[in-house]
């Protein structure tokens, strides 16, 4: 109960985990292409949460082991993770459109042009 | 003083996340997946601003929510998606990919219940008040700057990517 | 109990210059965030009655006169109405989607005011993010309006959903811009119109709201007019890009009523159609909230330089009850003005006793403790009531842009200037630092 | 003339091969606008065939204000079919009545005294300056200006006010009669035209002050519902939108009718057949209204105001067309008589309904908003489309 109360780094590791199972269960099992890409999205964001905890956690780290006030490279990296969700959603969302376009269908398992 | 409302907040924040997750990949309808995920996604700015992240939370809410997600929702309104609603909704070997998804699922409870010890209670002392300002030195600051490459990178990359998304949803170019 | 009240007056203590938010002081921070909705609400029920009655004699007619004394009741009037409305759910649309989408808009329009600053203490929190946190929420309404188009399953509603988030992701791009070159203004902290810094200052920037108004303060020149002209042409493109943000006159093409009947919520009645009026109408505050914040001295009282001092500052101290008694003064003048006739006695006596609140407000604001914990607020909100009047000429003057010249104007116009300006504030700020840097060495 | 065939609108299906690819592919989106749209004057049904914002093709459904206005006139007298052309153009009312009166006046081979041609005259020019104000409001309404409507609308009121106390009647007047007038004309008329026109006068400056040099009324209107004049002659669009395509038509000029002849006025011309010169050449031709109304109102003679017509009208067999300058366009009767008290046939050719059929081509490739700035400008009123 005591942990269960207390809050610490672990609790948002354990809930940055169960989005990423939920991401790839959505990636793994749907047909729908766009439902896939938010998938993905699903477990980019469970990355971020994992670096934005982890970064917290260093903060709270003595400097002398590379933490301190200043230690928010997790941070920065969630920044960066979030910049190359946004260019991944583009161009994915964008193939998705070429892809519509020429089989009239957003499955997954139809998208076999190269399987010959 | 600790906030008072940190568990209650987290638990209300994660089982939005959870719940939004659990949506995005069981709904028929894409667009209540996109409407699941928005959520989740708020819920997580909201978890952001719990670890002190506020720069982040604010990014998440301006590129994820109202950049990405707002993509997402032209996009499934530019195709039909009556056609997709109607077919079956998971491919054949869902099977596979949930045993497989469970696996890694066990992998994981391995890893925290062994490594618990491993991540002892962060200690809370840093407030939010300079956060952008210190994200900011790590990203441009004169001495401290270790990102600025990065970041350039970063900008070409988005660059490529608006190109790209250009070149593959034009019809002829 | 003793602990309760302790708490509750701690915050009263004249000692703490910080929101209750930042001070973690929970109990004062829910007293704001109600007063604040209540003030917003207020705000558009207000806005609601001078829109009709600006606009209307502009166009050379009376607008609403028949509930309470010029039409002072007709908000309350429509208000009850809409609610009694029946509530339509087209029988083809997605009920659930249907159902939220106004409410996610109304949700993002009323969360940005957490972090409006209305007074150096006049705020639900202080964020160190404000001014991104104000404008990702505001961004939100999108979403809202989007789904709000596509769940009425209808064609008119589609298309201004589409025009709608097209519109409002590439107006807040030139948005942005702008916002940022302020930001970068409260990085330059020396004094005037090209003053960047002074020897001792470090230069850190802020994007928290109450720390822009106060950069502006230290730096005694409002953003508006700081390396003029560079301050006036990015609130320039600020205050385009907001009108375009609010979907408002010249750049209300999502409801076009004449092409697109109402646009997005052309299915939409009663409660939930009264739900986007409520947003769109506080979302007008809130972008007018930002421009004034971050352009125009935020709380601060006009003339700080040219008409300094303690004598200045009491005679400002004056001006808010004397506004509250020129506006009561006007009320009796227009009781008089009121026909004479028996019918009119109940309407006459209305106006009569509006004029009195106001005027008994009014007095209320010459109270010393009063006139010095409300001016701030006072001078913030007839910023506001500026901008607020400038969307209502706006929408009397202009014709509606057609949808490519939107875009073009957006993208091709704003977003380049924008970027200029940005560029070249940068520049002359670090420009004026080296100079500064070569005085002082 | 140049050959008809050339000029004919491009079939919807060339004009579907050649749009531009090469964005977004999108489906086409058929949508319904109207009969019940706030921009459509009336109830103009037109179904749009839209890929995204941009119009592929339209069509027109008319027939919603069908009151059979021809199959009645064969069926009264000629007089008592004179109040039913009022309903047509019931915004231009009374060039309806004038041309109607003309040509049956033609078939009866009389002529209005002088006296009544003038007033005739200064009615007609009052209300083609109230069709014109109309048509300002409503036109500035769809393009998103909401306020020169009022505007219009409160000048045109002076307007109305003169015809109701000329005749009682504010909209569909009956101001004429076959071979003259009925009402010789009030006490004060001359003056209360007089301070018409240096009422409105300043009023033509107000409305321009808000809309001609407006940018954003500028972008809308400029380069949008381009029609040549040639593709004008061919679909037989007339009126100021015929004008504005650079083709220098009035039949006040070309063929003169009640005593146009005397009067000195300047047919307005634009260059590019563009929204933005349509409205200039509305705006010119309420000035130079003013200007006849001047000539008019100090020139009228004093005389009878009735010809000597019969009191039962039975024209000789024959046929006559006759056409005036309505404010939309020409205005043209065909009346056929076969010796007796009703006509045989009365055919009208109204202005609105042939300047209709110039939608489809002066929208093809444009946008939804322009769809609306062409309807306006078009000026139709329904009521004479359907008949």
């Amino acid at each position: 109960m005591e942990s269960m109360l207390h809050i610490s780094t672990l609790h948002y590791l354990v809930l940055g985990a169960a989005l990423f199972l939920l991401g790839v269960v959505g990636v793994l099992t749907r047909r729908n292409v766009i439902i896939v890409l938010m998938s993905i999205e699903l477990i980019l964001n469970a990355v971020n949460l994992n670096l934005v905890a982890l970064s917290h956690y260093w903060q709270g780290m003595s400097v002398r082991f590379g933490g301190g006030p200043g230690a928010l490279h997790g941070q920065v990296f969630a920044i960066f993770i979030i910049t190359d969700a946004a260019a991944e959603a583009a161009v994915g969302l964008g193939i998705l459109i070429a892809f519509f376009r020429n089989k009239e269908t957003v499955n997954v398992d139809e998208v076999n042009l190269l399987k010959w | 003083m600790a906030p008072v409302a940190t568990p209650f907040f987290f638990y209300l924040l994660a089982a939005t996340m959870i719940i939004g997750g659990i949506l995005v990949i069981t709904r028929k309808n894409a667009v209540h997946s996109a409407m699941a995920l928005i959520t989740a996604l708020l819920a997580q700015s909201g978890i952001y601003l719990m670890l002190y992240a506020p720069f982040v939370a604010g990014v998440q809410i301006i590129l994820y929510a109202g950049g990405i997600m707002v993509l997402f929702l032209f996009v499934i309104m530019l195709i039909s998606i009556e056609r997709t609603m109607k077919e079956r909704q998971f491919n054949h070997q869902w099977l596979i990919g949930i045993v497989a998804a469970a696996a890694l699922g066990g992998l994981f409870i391995a890893v925290y219940t062994r490594g618990k010890t491993l991540f002892p209670e962060g200690r809370l002392t840093y407030a939010e008040g300079q956060n952008t300002q210190a994200v900011a030195d790590l990203l441009y600051g004169p001495h401290t700057g270790m990102y600025m490459f990065s970041f350039e990178i970063a900008s070409l990359l988005l660059l490529v990517a608006i190109i790209g998304a250009v070149v593959m949803a034009k019809k002829r170019i | 109990m003793g602990w309760l009240v302790q708490y509750v007056q701690s915050y009263l203590d004249p000692r703490v210059t910080v929101s209750p938010g930042a001070a973690g002081n929970v109990f004062w921070a829910l007293v704001y965030i109600l007063l604040v909705f209540a003030g917003v609400s207020l705000g558009v029920i207000c806005m609601n009655w001078l829109e009709r009655k600006i606009l209307a004699h502009m166009q050379v007619r009376l607008g609403p006169m028949r509930v309470g004394p010029h039409g002072l009741l007709q908000p309350i009037a429509d208000a009850v109405k809409l609610l009694i409305k029946e509530d339509i759910i087209p029988a083809e649309a997605d009920a659930v989607v249907f159902w939220v989408a106004p409410f996610i808009v109304v949700l993002a329009a009323f969360t940005v005011f957490v972090v409006v600053p209305f007074g150096p203490a006049h705020a639900i929190t202080d964020m160190n993010i404000g001014i991104l946190f104000m404008l990702g929420v505001s961004s939100l309404s999108v979403l809202g309006i989007v789904t709000a188009g596509w769940a009425s399953n209808s064609h008119y509603p589609l298309i201004g959903a589409l025009r709608s988030s097209a519109q409002m992701v590439s107006y807040e791009v030139a948005m942005g811009l702008a916002v940022i070159s302020a930001i970068l203004m409260t990085s330059l902290n020396g004094f005037g119109l090209y003053g960047v810094g002074g020897p001792d200052t470090p230069g850190i920037g802020t994007l928290s709201m109450i720390g822009i108004v106060r950069a502006q303060e230290a730096q005694h020149v409002w953003f508006l007019f700081k390396f003029f002209p560079l301050g006036l042409i990015a609130f320039a493109i600020f205050a385009i890009a907001m009108v375009a943000e609010t979907n408002r006159a010249p750049f209300d093409l999502p409801e076009a009523e004449s092409e697109l009947t109402a646009g997005f919520h052309t299915e939409y009645s009663g409660f939930r159609w009264s739900l986007f009026f409520l947003a769109e109408y506080s979302a007008m505050i809130a972008v007018s909230s930002i421009a004034v914040t971050l352009w125009v001295g935020g709380w601060l009282r006009p003339f700080p330089n040219a008409l300094g001092g303690a004598t200045w500052d009491l005679a400002f101290s004056f001006v808010p009850g004397l506004a509250f008694l020129f506006l009561a003064g006007m009320t009796f003048y227009n009781v008089r003005r009121m026909p004479k006739h028996p019918f009119f006695k109940i309407q006459t006596m209305g106006l009569a006793g509006f004029g009195a609140v106001l005027g008994l407000i009014g007095l209320i604001l010459f109270v010393p403790p009063v006139r010095d914990r409300v001016g701030d607020i006072f001078w913030f909100v007839a910023k506001v009531a500026a901008f607020m009047y400038l969307y209502i000429w706006y929408r009397g003057t202009f014709p509606r842009y057609r949808f490519d010249q939107l875009m073009k104007v957006g993208w091709k116009v704003l977003l380049p200037i924008g970027l200029g300006v940005l560029i070249l504030t940068a520049g002359a700020g670090i420009v004026g630092l080296e100079m500064a840097q070569h005085v002082t060495h | 003339m140049t050959d008809p065939k050339t000029l004919s609108p491009p079939s919807l299906e060339t004009h579907v091969a050649a749009h531009d690819d090469t964005f977004l592919d999108t489906n086409e989106l058929v949508i319904n606008m109207g009969p019940q749209h706030p921009a459509t004057h009336g109830v103009l049904r037109v179904i749009l065939r839209l890929d995204g914002e941009k119009v592929l093709g339209l069509e027109c459904v008319i027939g919603y204000l069908h009151r059979g206005v021809e199959k009645i006139g064969e069926n009264r007298t000629y007089a008592m079919f004179n109040p039913y052309v009022d309903r047509m153009d019931y915004v231009a009312a009374v060039s309806n009545g004038l041309g109607y009166c003309e040509a049956v006046e033609k078939l009866l081979n009389v002529e209005a005294p002088p006296r009544a041609q003038y007033i005739r005259v200064i009615l007609t020019e009052l209300n083609r300056i109230a069709s014109h104000q109309l048509w300002l409001g409503t036109h500035a309404l769809d393009i998103g200006a909401i306020t020169p409507l009022f505007y219009t609308f409160r000048d045109r009121e002076e307007i109305l006010k003169i015809f109701e106390k000329y005749c009682g009647a504010r909209l569909t007047t009956h101001a004429f009669r076959i071979g003259g007038l009925q009402y010789e004309s009030y006490d004060g008329f001359e003056q209360d035209v007089k301070n018409f026109i240096s009422f409105f006068k300043p009023k033509i400056d107000e409305y321009e002050e808000l809309l001609t040099t407006n940018r954003i009324w500028l972008e809308r209107t400029k380069g949008v519902g381009v029609i040549s004049g040639k593709d004008c002659i061919a679909l037989g669009v007339t009126g100021p939108v015929l004008r504005a395509s650079g083709v220098k038509w009035d039949i006040r000029k070309a063929q003169p009718y009640a005593n146009y002849k005397n009067f000195d006025f300047e047919i307005p011309i634009g260059l590019n057949g563009d929204t933005y010169d349509r409205y200039l050449v509305r705006m010119v031709e309420m000035r130079q209204a003013l200007r006849i109304l001047e000539q008019a109102v100090n020139g009228i003679p004093a005389g009878p105001i009735m010809a000597k017509v019969p009191k039962v009208i039975k024209p000789p067999v024959g046929e006559v067309y006759h056409s005036i300058e309505a404010p939309k366009g020409e205005l043209g009767y065909f009346i056929v008589s076969d010796g007796s008290t009703q006509p045989y046939r009365v055919r009208v050719r109204p202005p609105s309904f042939v300047n209709l059929q110039a939608l489809d081509l002066m929208c093809r490739g444009q946008l939804v908003a322009d769809v609306i700035a062409v309807i306006g400008t078009l000026d139709i009123v329904l009521g004479e489309v359907d008949r």
